[in-house]
């Protein structure tokens, strides 16, 4: 049995980012790991926009946000790499998915504000290209059109519209998606303007109402993996700059990256078994024997070295019973509240956010998880991403950030 | 090597060519192929009854147990339709005891240990003869692969490939010197299962795929399944809006340098000019 | 008009009116399928192959040789049977100008062409009890009891007429009237040793007696009949009889009429049902032109002959691709031998409604491999007859489960099943769908329907498909399994799995929805009462 | 400032408030009844919905068993459409106290109700889910009523017949003069509007907040405030209402409601009826008790918690807060000087209709009214403004009678988007302000198991579409109503529930930076705590 140098558990943003940066390093990969991860993103590649979230203070600079972090939280993740390697590791990150259609798009150590289909006005560092004209336009009060149709429940033009009353000159219309009817779906939206002739359906019923418009804004549906192509046709039809704004995950961001890594993984060497969870886990001095999936098609792997990144509760790197929250794979020791009832706040918007959110698995300054006793529990298993103590990347707007900048540090250390 | 054969019921009348390339590649690459008589896979009545399809297929697996011998098919459908089979008798007590006793009727015991082999994987097994067979690289084609969705998944059941960015096809087809192009829609259904039903959406999934396959740039679709070589072949599509389908067992067998008689190709078969 | 003038006339206008009536059915029947003539080129290669498989019966001896040697020994000894026995008055003797039916070569023949045909009889026989008991019905047996009854009832007839002294006197009395007392003993004595009469007086046994006896036989008698002996089956028959038992004569009579009425009843019945497969056969043989493959598009007439040329033989019963199906479903007319008969019914618009619905649910079960047709002994396009019956079917809206589901909307097929014990599919207690646990992993993210082509192409998704996946998730969670069943997504899933496949939370979409399929075909078998 | 007369005015539109303003139309008596927050909002709300055979009091208060045997009988008939007639199961598992089993049937027969004993594999037969432990089972005639049809079916003959019903609208102080309330102040919470209401008769049915109530008007009631909490399972667990067999305790009742099933309870003696929830503690202890009767307990999947808070009316020394009476009080404050003030509370939901007829009778009786109560012989007619409470209601229409072109915003319970509008649209004027919790209220929006993750942020959108949200107030509303949820949903936060949340939060806060913005909506609940008695003088 062929025995890898590297076994990267999970395929959300750590997962996928470490089974890159380790291919990339000429390291032959093995990666499980199920979906429910990426295909829930917004696309968004947040760094560090609040801190403290206690005090909901906001960031501009992201990198004087980290600065500050590291200064009052000595055991977050993010004090395990620097300013340099998250650097690197964004640009090696963005520049597969760039070859790979998805090209992303941000200001030199700035947050910009990104419309969500809430309406609000998030803090964010990489935004896909197809979202970039929409910042411009709100930033200039620009005149603008957004469209949504009939039928797609996750985003509302009105909503954004009124909700951005700073926004003045945003004018919205409801139109019906050209040869679709009832209920609308991204996906299926997506793929069917891979078709030129829909496109430029689309765009005859929404040129005569963008005439005083000088941006239009569409939910994000324009194309699946070809994105770019699509968008700018869009804007050959009709003539002026044209945007995407997020839709109500799950979105069409999350199949975006996924196929783009689906694509370009396999091409670098990565041998995927999507879909398999890790059912058991021996390690030795040698490295780690691991099973994948359950029954007769269960796939037994050899690796030198193990990556753990295989998420929180959601993508199942953490599971919790009634009363302790477990690591699903080595059973490693997760810090955690005391007891379930200090797990959540009795106010969901509470500013502290929940206790829960920040239990996970402590780490050496090599990320590698700690064991029962305090030390590192394998020489050579490391974590990255959500899975780590100490963060709450949904409140601190660092969950992409901090899901690459740890798996480029946890390759980097193997 | 020896394979049970199953060709499955599509192949004597509605496509030959199938049955005849994949016997004559695997004569040539000298994978014996033992034709015991098979009955239905269980795939077409899986719509109906579960029992019926899982004793159908458990029937042609018991033949195979008593030959010793590991089964493939060129058939996606029958390749997950056995898959599926086996998964349900091992999750299901009761259900195998029922498949037991009529098999025990016609004097068959349980197929505790069959292996279910498609095509692919058999040639993918034997990667090294393959290598060494080719005579005649198809330098020039370029195929778009359709993987077909009853090998593909569910994969914790059909265990084939990776359920979403699988390569086995791609690496075959590199095998054959011919250039396997990405495209976004090679995972999708052919919309084979509806024919008969919804004939609608049966069309327009198989025109969607091969407006995709098209707009890839590929001189042709290769299939690797009976039945989506039948939902893409014959003159079910406009050729302004196609490419040829093809069967993976005729490119590899030019590329190993049969005659394209020997592969059921007919003479006015277009694609041919491609390759070779 | 005596007993068999009237039985001759009533089985030949039997035969007669009824292979007229079943030749006209070809044309009815294939035109039901209404399709183009199809002859195709090389008619005198075609004739060959036709003339070879009717005379060397060669797609019979195929199957092995049991049935071969059967039918070959059945042809071979009952044609001449029929041609130099039962129709000698018309074919042997304006042929033989010295023909006497108790002559030899003819009586010899006669027995040895019997014999032949009932051992060839009796394999047939033999054949069908030991492997196709399961498989035949009763004409199959009729058939085979009508022509061993006409077989038999000729030996012990010709066995009786050997010992019956009546017979003796008529002939006396006809062919040796001024025979005195003396010499009619004498005969008669030397008809019961050397021939086997049995006559019930004393017969001496005196030399000069007999001596007398086999002259007068020499003048009187030879010229006409041969030593009985040469009857070697009938005349060994005679054994069976006791000789204490004096029933020669009235058996003679008994015997006559049976003999006589079975080959009327077998002329009479040799239009209908298999008896006129030797006919029907051979004429589909010849048409075929010994074709093994199907070909598409061939003429009504041949249709309609096709249909009619079954033999029953089994074989494609027992090849057949989905006779595994049949063992479970318990559906006849799954297997083809049976599904002719009731589809031949149904062209007449005979068949009652659950025997359709059993020959619709067999019809679409059918995989179209192709091998009944390489099998069919009789050389019948089953094929072409499969693919055709069923589209005229489906044409008549007899389109199987999924054309019955589609013939009402999701809402009437809910309030349908929302009155009815739906059961459920699985045997540990619950089936995925009903079981709580399949759904609890359920995050309502929508992955399965966003992932779903059929969705993806479908221009008005709620209005076409009623249900989307992840509502029909939705309601069986909820335990509202009735408003699923209808719904046109679960009938026009294209099962890709791709559902499943993407669920982050391991929920078996696609699972559900071919049991969703399964539970409605059963319920659907249910309401058509063939539970 | 306006100022409303009425004959009568009920403070409370629990299921007694309900009761009273459909008998008092009925008696041909022009009612108002007004409601500080929403229907059921207190005690009829946060229920099993358990409509007692009688059998679980024969032990502890044979008065309250045979008032529950005589109102479930009128019930069924007066009111099939809000009764789930399940039947009832007793069990008892190995380790309870078999003298109370072994007395339980003559109990019964002593109460006059109907009991079966049943082996204990016939009851696992029926009732897959009991545990292999059972040592005993019988058979009684409970069911299941759903109280917010109830309610709202009895409000809406109320309404038909003349009477009236402003939500939102809380007493906050009352003028009592010449041994006569003579009126009272009202504050609309939504608007800050006040009102004034002059009747002749106050009838104060606000059950757990009786006691705040009497004390505008300057009376004393002792009011124990027991809170109950529940909780909600994703499945049906049962067919039939399952109670532990043994004297009455936490954790022993399992009623099924429809689709779900629902579990406890607890009892836990607070200080105040606002603001109570249920919490993690009561969560584990309820399944820690009850798994024993029903092991598929400790698996399930949970939906949500939720709590009540009992009016238990002081009689003495209180012990157990079971101990004290279930049996409801009637006080005529006339004794303590005021004549034309009643108080009705306590009780059960299974006889409010009871309360309500000797409220009513009481208050007839001041008024000079002899029309008879007609409440337990005329049928309750089916409104429309409870029908989409029902389980299982919206994707039977959605599937047999959606109207083309109608899209599904709530996808675990199947609520479309024309279900939504025809409750916005009916709701009108009781509507308050903040439509999306108006929405829960009236539907099963939100009461799936995404907890309104999904539906909420869907049908925002559509109230903003529609102009019914404007600016932020939308935003504000959805927090709102995801805080309200929160309360329920955070107590049974493992496993599967748990990755619901967090996939919630990723959505609210990791996506849309909800936990910016507007707070939640400050003129809604959390702001109407104690308004009442914060005015107290």
């Amino acid at each position: 049995m062929k025995t890898y140098d590297v076994m990267v558990i999970g395929s959300g943003f750590a997962g996928m980012a470490a089974a890159l940066f380790a291919a990339n390093r000429g390291l032959s990969v093995v990666q499980t790991g199920a979906t429910g991860g990426i295909d829930f993103s917004t696309g968004f590649i947040d760094l560090l926009a609040v801190h403290p979230i206690a005090e909901q203070k906001v960031w501009e600079d992201p990198f004087a946000a980290l600065a500050a972090l590291r200064r009052d939280l000595p055991a977050h993740p993010y004090c395990r790499v620097s300013d340099d390697e998250i650097s690197l590791a964004l640009q090696e990150f963005t520049n597969f998915l760039g070859q790979h259609g998805l090209c992303y798009r941000g200001r030199d150590k700035k947050n910009t504000l990104a419309l969500t289909s809430a309406g609000t006005l998030k803090p964010t560092y990489l935004l896909p290209c197809t979202l970039w004209n929409g910042v411009e336009a709100r930033e200039k009060k620009a005149n603008t059109l957004i469209v949504d149709f009939h039928g797609l429940k996750g985003l509302s033009a009105r909503q954004i519209a009124e909700v951005r009353k700073d926004w003045p000159n945003l004018k919205t219309a409801r139109i019906n998606f050209p040869g679709m009817g009832g209920e609308l779906y991204p996906e299926h939206m997506a793929w069917s303007l891979a078709d030129p002739a829909r496109r430029a359906e689309l765009a005859e019923m929404v040129a005569p109402l963008a005439v005083e418009a000088q941006y239009v804004g569409f939910p994000a549906i324009l194309g699946m993996t070809d994105t770019s192509i699509v968008l700018r046709h869009m804007e050959e039809l009709l003539g002026r700059p044209v945007f995407e704004i997020p839709t109500l995950p799950p979105s069409i961001a999350g199949p975006r990256l996924r196929a783009a890594f689906d694509r370009g993984l396999p091409g670098l060497g990565v041998r995927t078994c999507t879909q398999k969870l890790v059912t058991r886990a021996e390690s030795s001095e040698a490295g780690f024997h691991f099973t994948a999936g359950s029954g007769s098609t269960s796939v037994d792997i050899s690796a030198r070295s193990a990556i753990l990144a295989s998420g929180r509760f959601f993508g199942k790197g953490l599971k919790a019973d009634r009363h302790h929250i477990h690591e699903a794979i080595f059973d490693l020791p997760v810090t955690q509240p005391e007891n379930r009832g200090r797990w959540h706040r009795p106010a969901f918007f509470d500013p502290q956010g929940h206790e829960i959110n920040q239990a996970g698995l402590e780490t050496d300054a090599g990320l590698r998880p700690l064991g029962a006793d305090g030390k590192p529990f394998h020489p050579r298993l490391h974590a990255a991403g959500a899975i780590l103590a100490h963060q709450d990347w949904m409140r601190m707007k660092c969950g992409a950030g901090l899901a690459i900048a740890t798996a480029y540090k946890a390759v980097a250390s193997l | 090597m020896k394979y049970a054969y199953f060709p499955g019921c599509k192949i004597a009348h509605h496509l030959p060519a199938h049955g005849k390339s994949v016997e004559a590649v695997c004569a040539h690459l000298g994978l014996e192929l033992h034709k015991p008589e098979f009955s239905c896979c269980g795939y077409p009545v899986r719509q109906e009854s579960r029992d019926a399809s899982v004793y159908s297929a458990l029937r042609s697996l018991a033949l195979c147990a008593r030959l010793g011998l590991e089964l493939m098919t060129p058939c996606k459908c029958c390749f997950g339709n056995f898959r599926h089979a086996l998964h349900q008798v091992g999750h299901d007590e009761k259900l195998k005891l029922r498949m037991k006793d009529l098999l025990a009727d016609e004097g068959l015991d349980f197929p505790e240990t069959t292996r279910v082999r498609h095509f692919l994987q058999v040639l993918d097994d034997n990667r090294s003869l393959v290598e060494d067979a080719v005579r005649r690289p198809q330098k020039g084609l370029k195929v778009a692969c359709h993987y077909g969705c009853h090998a593909l998944r569910p994969e914790n059941i059909t265990h084939f490939d990776d359920p979403f960015a699988p390569t086995i096809f791609e690496r075959l087809v590199a095998l054959t010197g011919a250039s396997a192009l990405p495209w976004d829609l090679s995972l999708e259904c052919c919309g084979y299962p509806l024919r008969g039903r919804d004939e609608t959406i049966s069309g327009l999934l198989a025109a969607r795929k091969m407006a995709g396959a098209k707009a890839s740039g590929a001189d042709v679709l290769a299939t690797a399944c009976t039945y989506c070589q039948l939902q893409f072949g014959g003159e079910n599509h406009h050729p302004d809006q196609s490419i040829p389908a093809v069967l993976f067992s005729q490119i590899l067998g030019l590329a190993l340098g049969l005659e394209p008689k020997r592969l059921g190709i007919e003479p006015g078969e277009a694609w041919v000019r491609l390759a070779v | 008009m005596d007993f068999f003038s009237i039985g001759l006339t009533l089985a030949c206008v039997s035969a007669a009116g009824g292979a007229l009536w079943r030749v006209r059915t070809w044309f009815l029947r294939g035109k039901a399928f209404a399709k183009g003539g199809n002859t195709g080129p090389g008619v005198f290669r075609r004739f060959v192959g036709g003339l070879a498989d009717v005379i060397l019966l060669r797609r019979t001896l195929r199957d092995g040789p049991a049935r071969w040697t059967g039918h070959m020994l059945l042809v071979l000894g009952f044609l001449p049977l029929i041609f130099l026995h039962a129709m000698d008055d018309v074919v042997t003797r304006p042929i033989f100008s010295a023909y006497e039916p108790t002559l030899d070569p003819w009586q010899f023949l006669r027995n040895l062409f019997g014999l032949i045909s009932l051992t060839g009889l009796a394999i047939l026989a033999m054949h069908r009890i030991t492997r196709l008991k399961h498989e035949s019905i009763a004409q199959d047996w009729a058939l085979l009891a009508v022509i061993g009854g006409v077989l038999v009832s000729g030996f012990f007839l010709e066995s009786f007429k050997i010992m019956s002294p009546g017979d003796f006197t008529r002939m006396t009395d006809d062919y040796f009237p001024e025979a005195e007392s003396e010499e009619l003993l004498a005969l008669k004595t030397y008809w019961a040793r050397e021939n086997g009469v049995r006559f019930t007086i004393f017969l001496p046994t005196a030399p000069e007696i007999t001596e007398l006896g086999a002259q007068l036989h020499e003048d009187r008698c030879a010229g006409c009949h041969a030593p009985t002996a040469t009857a070697f089956v009938s005349r060994s028959m005679t054994a069976l009889v006791p000789s204490s038992m004096n029933i020669a004569d009235q058996g003679r009579t008994v015997l006559w009429y049976a003999h006589v009425a079975l080959a009327f009843i077998a002329l009479g019945l040799l239009p209908w049902g298999k008896f006129f497969h030797p006919v029907a056969t051979a004429a589909n043989l010849l048409v075929r032109g010994g074709s093994r493959t199907s070909s598409a598009g061939n003429s009504s007439f041949s249709s309609g002959l096709a249909l009619d040329a079954c033999t029953r033989c089994g074989q494609c019963s027992l090849h057949c691709s989905v006779a595994p199906i049949h063992k479970v479903l318990g559906n006849r007319d799954i297997l083809p031998m049976d599904k002719l008969l009731d589809l031949r019914q149904h062209l007449d618009g005979s068949l009652s409604p659950t025997g359709t619905a059993a020959l619709v649910e067999g019809s679409h079960i059918c995989t179209e491999c192709l091998r009944c047709t390489q099998v069919c002994s009789a050389g019948i396009d089953l094929q072409d007859l499969w693919a055709t019956s069923k589209k005229v079917l489906t044409e008549a809206g007899r389109a199987g489960v999924d054309g019955e589901i589609r013939k009402s909307t999701a809402a009437e097929w809910a309030r349908d099943f929302s009155s009815r014990n739906l059961g459920r599919i699985g045997s540990t207690g619950a089936g995925l769908a009903d079981r709580a646990e399949s759904f609890w992993g359920c995050v309502q993210c929508t992955t399965c329907t966003g992932v779903c082509p059929v969705v993806a192409v479908s221009e008005d998704p709620s209005r076409d498909l009623d249900l989307a996946p992840q509502q029909i998730m939705n309601l069986l969670r909820m335990g509202l399994k009735a408003q699923t069943l209808g719904a046109r997504m679960v009938w026009s899933c294209t099962t890709c799995y791709k559902c499943q496949e993407h669920c982050p939370q391991g929920v078996p979409v696609a699972d559900i929805l071919y049991e969703l399929r399964q539970l409605g075909a059963d319920n659907l078998r249910k309401k058509e009462g063939r539970a | 400032m306006i100022t409303v007369t009425t004959r009568v005015l009920i403070i409370g539109a629990g299921v007694t408030g309900a009761g009273l303003l459909r008998d008092l139309a009925l008696r041909g008596v022009q009612a108002l009844l007004i409601e500080q927050r929403d229907v059921n909002s207190g005690a009829s709300g946060g229920n099993h919905g358990l409509l007692h055979s009688g059998a679980r009091y024969v032990a502890s208060d044979r008065e309250a068993a045979v008032e529950c045997r005589e109102e479930g009988a009128i019930l069924r008939r007066i009111a099939p459409q809000c009764i789930d007639d399940t039947g009832g199961l007793f069990v008892a598992v190995r380790g309870d106290d078999e003298r109370y089993v072994a007395d339980f049937p003559s109990l019964c027969a002593a109460s006059g109700i109907p009991c079966r004993g049943l082996d204990p594999g016939t009851a696992r037969l029926v009732e897959p889910a009991l545990s292999e432990n059972l040592i005993a089972a019988f058979a009684v005639q409970d069911g299941a009523v759903d109280p917010f049809m109830l309610s709202l079916d009895n409000i809406s003959q109320g309404l038909g017949l003349g009477c009236s019903m402003r939500r939102n609208l809380a007493a906050i102080s009352m003028d009592v003069s010449g041994g006569r309330i003579t009126r009272v102040r009202c504050r609309d919470i939504t608007t800050g509007e006040e009102v004034f209401i002059e009747a002749e008769i106050v009838i104060n049915a606000s059950g757990a907040w009786a006691g705040m109530i009497a004390a505008l008007a300057g009376r004393h009631i002792d009011i124990l405030y027991s809170m109950g909490s529940l909780i909600v399972t994703q499945d049906r667990i049962t067919t039939q209402v399952i109670n532990r067999l043994r004297p009455p305790a936490d954790a022993d009742i399992l009623v099924p409601g429809g689709t779900v099933s629902i579990l406890g309870t607890t009892s836990i003696r607070v200080s105040s009826p606002d603001g109570c929830r249920p919490s993690v503690a009561e969560t584990n202890s309820i399944i820690d008790d009850a798994r024993l009767m029903l092991p598929i307990l400790e698996r399930t999947r949970y939906i949500r918690a939720y709590a009540g808070v009992r009016p238990l009316v002081s009689l003495g020394p209180a012990g157990d807060d079971r101990a004290v009476s279930r049996g409801f009080s009637l006080i005529d404050h006339a004794a303590e000087g005021v004549e034309n003030f009643l108080t009705i509370t306590g009780g059960k939901l299974t006889t409010y209709r009871l309360m309500a007829e000797k409220a009513a009778d009481m208050a007839c009786a001041k008024l000079g009214v002899s029309a008879p109560c007609r409440t337990s012989t005329e049928i309750l007619p089916s409104s429309t403004l409870g029908k989409w409470t029902e389980p299982g209601r919206g994707p039977r229409s959605w599937v047999e009678s959606r109207t083309e072109d109608d899209i599904v915003l709530c996808e675990c319970e199947m609520v479309s988007r024309g279900v939504i509008d025809s409750i916005i649209d009916e709701a009108g004027a009781m509507r308050g302000r903040s439509m999306l919790k108006a929405v829960g209220m009236r539907s099963r929006v939100g009461k799936g198991p995404c907890q309104g993750g999904f539906c909420g942020p869907r049908i925002t959108g559509h109230l903003y579409d529609r102009g019914t949200a404007t600016s932020t107030q939308g935003l504000a509303e959805l927090k709102t109503f995801t805080e309200r949820r929160w309360r329920g949903f955070s107590p049974i936060l493992w496993g599967v529930p748990l990755m619901q949340a967090e996939l919630q939060e990723a959505l609210y806060c990791g996506a849309m930076d909800l936990e910016f913005g507007p707070p939640p909506s400050t003129l809604d609940e959390e702001s109407e705590k104690c308004l009442a008695a914060k005015e107290q003088p």
